[in-house]
């Protein structure tokens, strides 16, 4: 009896010491952003190196001192794809005034936030979603929204089109995600295509966990596509292109990439199926980044790491730290170091419109109605296993603004 | 509902029953009855058809042709929780009890068709369903009595000896109220103890239940003191009825048995 | 528990009794008063751990009854929870209809649609029938990605219940709504499980032939078995849309079914406290992972930022593997065996 | 009609790639009878091993697959020996789920290997396109076509004329019966899962070779264990029609539903011909039915 006594008490223990843990807060003072990222699941891809940025940055600012000596700790939690994890993570801190942004890399879990932070205007990061430029609330994209930046590569096609000298619509076809990023592009995207003459094909959604393409890839073929965009987080976008060429489509269709799309290490893995493929992109890729000085210093000195394992998704995160500093800075000025809350963290975002991300991205365009991060493109291509630059910095259109939302 | 036959009613008719297995005849072209409250057994050498018969009569094989009447009911197209219902019960060769249950739910679970409360009031449990769980724990507590199992009412019975499951069995084969008791040899595997107390039991429900038996068997010692009648197959066929003492001397019933000479040996495995 | 040697019971009614002694009737009502004020002295992240696990509690005792009690193991119960929230979702938003009409409707819905889903069981057992609900799982939840009324990939947003002007929008007042129904389906289940139709049902999982014998319909109950599970499921998922505020097809993925398999395992089956037992075990594992996880990648730079999800799920498959290997009964046993000795006390047997 | 014999010429390469898994899976069931989810995982495994040893350990490509094989006979083995072996005895399904508990434990690793980015095999092996009567296909494909072809007549001639072949198929028919041959149930057991290891290894290389090491890879387990239940647990030549059929169903049925119903088609087929093949035949196309003695 007392045998099986002690077992039970030890493991009453182990919860008890579990639930310490739970309610235990990071040390008074600094600030906190908490990233709710997936590591491992769909978008890892995107959202490992893009963690790594905004980590290595903050950190980099609180070596330096911090922002007059606030620093900003990162908090990194990954919610495997996992809406249930990353509301439980998030609960955790709700309450802990030192959090004073979080970033998001999945739509359900950003859906399940905005019922919960808007009241409290808590600053949010998230990849691309027009809804939020649509609804302005406390919801900040990393760059361009996925309406402006499709709305962009129309007009990129279009110029395409007319320099190869062909005659009548280009036809554009969307293949993506079969959930809610897949489908957000078209959602003004749509309208601005076809005001614009091109020939939108019907889109090829397939789901997360697919591995192979042929049947979406034929069908396009065989719907006569002459652009294809292609949605997801790379690999995604690698492996599409690995079963075109497998099916010898690349010369027929031109591919363009979304911009979470391939990135040296993609590159790296399937060259010969990669050649040829545009990819539009808010963020530098490809020697740029190799020799941006800022992402070199941040990756060799911060994250200790030899530049051939470097990933430019890196460079969408170190973006974010910018404004998040940027913010912090501006509020510190506002109101002094202690009296740093979230409200006011909110407030200066929607004042960082015109801050320089020394090159790594066009200037912020946060102001009172523009929750978008950026308003400028750059269009790259795939050419002999390097991805390199077509075009300088673009406008991107507004497109968002030409759907009919709710 | 058990008590009511009197002796000279037909409570179970056979008729020309034939079952096969692809090309393996099982039953063939049988007929019997069973009558008033009589102790029936069917007896015959290993693979005679015996336990394919019982299944015949509660439902777990449709015979090819033929029929099987419970009280002038045709019976032989139902389904076995629906001849279950009519009030015919069996016992099993191989034990066949809910191991993961205590002796007493086993006992109030074949109460099952007695019972009439479904899952809404049963969740509720206060009112109805409690006065119905109560009443019918009486019942199944007297049969705990009779079987002499009060000792191990909570135990679950994975963990009884071989013997014990047996009289759970039986147990839970009485607690059905049946008015026909199907017992797929309730001695095998005992030792001569546990016989003569199974013997006892059996004696007792046909005497102070008044139930209708068909006890397959094929322990002749055993039948000779406590059938009232016989009814002997071999290869699925009938080759001899009667009073047991009749039943032995019967010239083919010898020859089937000494054709597998070892059987009265080995009947006690 | 706490039954002091010595006190023998002098009706059936008392021998059926789950509260026996008085001492028993005080130590439930002290605690559940405590309980019930959680909300006023605890943090809030304990408030909403405890939202979460109580939802999860009433989707693994609708499993618990359908594979623990009828023995027929379900991976469907994800994608049952996921029918239940887009129900009551759909009931709420698009018709109207209270959160208070919405909930029990959805509960039977998905009961409902839980006859379709279980209809395999009438021809398959074992893992033919597990396997074919990991089918069921996908088929609706690619029917709910692809309808019309369910919002499809962008799913639903969800209001908060509401009475009268009072709206139950943070998790100190959904507790007051999750709590008593949890409570009230952990009852439920409990007597179910004690009464006619739960002998019915474990007599289908422990002997199909005997339980026939014994006039029980196989089909009925297999089916009543997936009906009483899915209600469950469909309330869990109701509550869970309203608590989120929001139904989207990845809130419920397969591999959510298969932790709730794996919670069952580890409490036990067959045991109304085993879904106790299982449900905070795992989940506060997977919490402790989760919390430990950062620094776990500060300590051990090589596992890189990742180790949280991976060591999770190696943790969860590894205590999965020990139970099934080493206490295939789960800690329900264990409790078990811990009240007997204790209720033996002094005596040494 | 190019479109359609394409679209069924690769569903049936890529049934071929299904029906390797399944093989996997059929091969523990027959002798052990225990229906087996991790073999997802030593798929996966196999195939990283495999690409570990070509492209980190720079080893000639021969000397890569023994590596692999190696690798992952030992891992098979160990998950007999700690988790199959202490449940002999045990029900069946027990032994299912700590399959599936296997399963999640490798998956968990395996991600935590991969972090979110995928490994591929496309520098080493050959690339580009053949023309099979007309229709372009991947060589990739018809590589990993050509190896699963080999794998089954391997198998086939393994348990025809073996001596351990026929050993396996003997324990498949009555332990105890085996057992009292002079066969040693336990080492069979061992030498199932060290095999079934192997060939899941193969079937990883060659799906990865088509499909790249990508997250879901593991996954496509679940997919092999429907195609052995569809084609009926015990038989191989089962696996590999079943195999056929869904790559094909697949394929055809995402080509000309999706445009309908919205998209998604490719995910579900599997499952809705599993739902209907349980059904109408419940033991699969080339199962053997069991009569159930009372």
């Amino acid at each position: 009896m007392r045998n099986h006594s002690i077992r039970w008490l030890v493991v009453l223990a182990l919860v008890i010491f579990g639930m310490g843990v739970f309610t235990s807060t990071a040390p008074a003072k600094d600030i906190i952003f908490m990233d709710l990222s997936d590591y491992t699941g769909p978008v890892a891809g995107l959202a490992l190196p893009g963690s790594m940025g905004t980590e290595d940055y903050l950190k980099y600012i609180n070596n330096k001192g911090g922002v007059e000596g606030l620093k900003i700790k990162y908090m990194g939690i990954d919610t495997r794809y996992d809406v249930a994890r990353a509301i439980s993570a998030f609960k955790r801190q709700r309450r802990n005034k030192q959090v004073v942004a979080v970033g998001i890399v999945s739509t359900p879990v950003g859906k399940m936030m905005q019922a919960l932070t808007k009241k409290e205007k808590l600053v949010v990061h998230v990849p691309g979603d027009g809804e939020f430029q649509a609804h302005p609330g406390n919801f900040f994209t990393w760059g361009p929204v996925y309406q402006d930046a499709f709305a962009a590569t129309i007009d990129w096609i279009m110029d395409d089109w007319e320099k190869k000298g062909e005659s009548g619509k280009p036809k554009v076809a969307v293949l993506s995600w079969d959930n809610a990023y897949g489908r957000e592009m078209l959602r003004g995207g749509k309208e601005y295509a076809e005001m614009k003459g091109a020939q939108l094909l019907p889109s090829e959604l397939f789901p997360t966990g697919t591995l192979k393409h042929d049947v979406y890839l034929t069908r396009l073929d065989k719907a006569g596509a002459n652009y294809v965009y292609v949605g997801g987080v790379d690999p995604v976008q690698t492996n599409v292109m690995r079963d075109a060429t497998a099916l010898g489509l690349t010369e027929k269709i031109q591919f363009i990439s979304d911009y979470w799309g391939p990135t040296a290490l993609g590159i790296s893995l399937h060259p010969k199926a990669l050649e040829g493929m545009v990819v539009v992109s808010f963020f530098l890729r490809g020697q740029e980044a190799f020799d941006h000085p800022l992402l070199k210093e941040l990756w060799t000195t911060v994250r200790k790491q030899p530049m051939d394992k470097f990933n430019e998704g890196y460079g969408i995160g170190v973006g974010a730290g910018i404004n998040l500093v940027g913010a912090v800075t501006d509020t510190v000025k506002r109101v002094g170091k202690n009296k740093v809350t979230r409200e006011e963290v909110h407030n200066s975002y929607l004042r960082l419109t015109g801050l320089d991300r020394q090159g790594l991205a066009g200037r912020c365009t946060y102001s009172p109605t523009r929750r978008a991060g950026a308003d400028v493109v750059k269009f790259y291509k795939v050419t002999g296993g390097k991805i390199v630059p077509i075009t300088d910095w673009v406008q991107t259109p507004d497109a968002v603004s030409m759907h009919k939302w709710k | 509902m058990n008590t009511s036959n009197s002796a000279a009613d037909k409570i179970l008719e056979v008729k020309s029953l034939n079952l096969s297995f692809g090309g393996l005849k099982a039953l063939d072209d049988l007929d019997f009855q069973v009558m008033g409250r009589e102790l029936l057994a069917i007896i015959g050498p290993n693979g005679a058809g015996k336990t394919s018969l019982l299944n015949c009569i509660n439902g777990f094989y449709r015979p090819q042709s033929g029929t099987i009447q419970f009280h002038g009911k045709a019976i032989h197209p139902l389904q076995p929780h629906t001849i279950a219902k009519l009030g015919v019960s069996r016992t099993f060769q191989n034990i066949e009890l809910y191991t993961g249950l205590n002796v007493l739910e086993n006992l109030m679970a074949a109460r099952h068709i007695h019972m009439k409360r479904g899952a809404f009031l049963g969740s509720i449990f206060f009112g109805p369903a409690r006065r119905e769980e109560i009443r019918h724990r009486e019942v199944v507590e007297d049969i705990i009595d009779f079987l002499e199992l009060e000792p191990v009412r909570k135990q679950v019975v994975g963990t009884l000896s071989y013997g014990v499951r047996k009289r759970v069995e039986l147990g839970r084969a009485l607690a059905m109220d049946p008015r026909l008791l199907l017992l797929d040899e309730p001695m095998a595997g005992m030792n001569l103890e546990e016989k003569e107390d199974m013997a006892r039991f059996i004696l007792d429900v046909a005497e102070l239940r008044k139930i209708p038996m068909i006890i397959v068997e094929h322990d002749m010692d055993v039948i000779m003191d406590i059938a009232d009648r016989a009814v002997v197959l071999d290869f699925g066929s009938k080759i001899a009825e009667g009073s047991p003492a009749e039943v032995v001397e019967n010239s083919r019933v010898i020859q089937a048995y000494l054709g597998e000479e070892d059987e009265f040996e080995t009947s006690s495995q | 528990m706490w039954r002091p040697c010595g006190v023998f019971d002098a009706t059936y009614e008392k021998d059926m009794a789950i509260v026996r002694t008085s001492r028993h009737w005080i130590a439930l009502i002290v605690s559940l008063v405590i309980f019930f004020f959680i909300p006023l002295y605890g943090s809030y992240y304990i408030v909403s751990f405890i939202n979460t696990l109580a939802i999860t509690i009433i989707a693994v005792l609708g499993l618990q009854i359908v594979s623990g009690y009828c023995g027929q193991i379900s991976f469907g119960q994800a994608a049952f929870m996921a029918l239940g929230g887009y129900t009551s979702a759909v009931l709420t938003q698009k018709f109207g209809l209270s959160f208070w009409v919405a909930m029990p409707l959805a509960g039977i819905f998905t009961g409902l649609y839980g006859l379709i889903g279980g209809a395999p069981s009438m021809r398959i057992k074992g893992f033919y029938l597990a396997i074919a609900t990991i089918a069921i799982h996908f088929v609706t939840l690619w029917l709910l990605l692809h309808l019309e009324i369910t919002g499809k990939s962008v799913g639903l947003t969800v209001d908060s219940p509401q009475i009268g002007s009072f709206v139950f929008d943070t998790d100190e007042r959904m507790f007051y709504i999750i709590m008593p129904i949890m409570i009230l389906m952990t009852y439920a289940a409990r007597n179910l499980v004690r009464t006619r139709v739960g002998r019915a049902f474990v007599a289908v999982r422990d002997n199909d032939l005997a339980a026939q014998v014994m006039g029980i319909n196989l089909y009925y109950y297999k089916l009543l078995a997936f009906f009483v599970s899915c209600f469950y499921a469909g309330i869990a998922g109701s509550l869970y849309a309203h608590l989120t505020m929001v139904c989207h097809p990845e809130q419920f993925t397969l591999l959510h079914a298969l932790w709730y398999i794996g919670m069952l395992i580890v409490g036990g089956l067959g045991s109304i406290p085993g879904v106790f037992f299982g449900v905070v075990f795992i989940r506060v594992m997977d919490e402790i992972v989760l919390i430990a996880s950062p620094y776990l990648a500060d300590w051990f730079p090589w596992l890189g930022m990742a180790p949280a999800a991976g060591l999770g799920l190696t943790a969860f498959g590894v205590v999965l593997a020990v139970f099934l290997i080493k206490e295939p009964r789960g800690l329900a046993h264990r409790w078990e065996i811990l009240k007997a000795s204790s209720r033996l006390y002094p005596f040494a047997y | 009609m190019t479109n359609f014999l394409q679209l069924l010429l690769l569903g049936l390469l890529e049934g071929g790639l299904y029906a390797m898994v399944a093989a996997a899976v059929v091969l523990v069931y027959k002798s052990t009878h225990v229906v087996s989810l991790a073999h997802g995982q030593l798929m996966a495994y196999g195939a990283l091993a495999f690409w570990f040893a070509l492209s980190v350990l720079k080893l000639p490509f021969i000397l890569a697959l023994v590596v692999a094989l190696i690798f992952l006979a030992i891992t098979g083995w160990f998950i007999e020996r700690l988790a199959m072996r202490p449940l002999i005895g045990q029900p069946l399904f027990a032994a299912f789920l700590t399959t599936f508990a296997v399963f999640l434990m490798g998956d968990g690793i395996f991600q935590l290997i991969l972090k979110g980015e995928s490994n591929s095999f496309a520098k080493y092996l050959p690339g580009g396109m053949t023309s099979v009567i007309g229709v372009p296909l991947p060589t990739t494909q018809l590589v990993s076509f050509g190896v699963c072809l080999a794998l089954f007549s391997g198998l086939a001639i393994f348990f025809r004329r073996t001596k351990f072949g026929l050993g396996m198929r003997a324990t498949a028919e009555d332990h105890q019966l085996a057992q009292s041959t002079g066969i040693t149930v336990r080492a069979i057991f061992s030498s199932i899962w060290i095999l079934s290891a192997m060939v899941a290894t193969i079937a990883g290389i060659a799906l990865a070779n088509v499909m790249d090491i990508y997250f879901p890879l593991p996954y496509v387990g679940i997919k092999g264990l429907i195609v052995a239940l569809v084609g009926g647990l015990e038989s191989l030549p089962g696996a590999l029609l079943a195999g056929l059929i869904l790559g094909i169903l697949e394929n055809i049925s995402a080509g000309y539903l999706d445009p309908i119903v919205g998209g998604g088609v490719k995910e579900v087929a599997a499952y809705v011909l599993l739902l209907f093949i349980l059904l109408v035949k419940p033991y699969g196309l080339l199962g053997l039915v069991r009569i159930e003695r009372i």
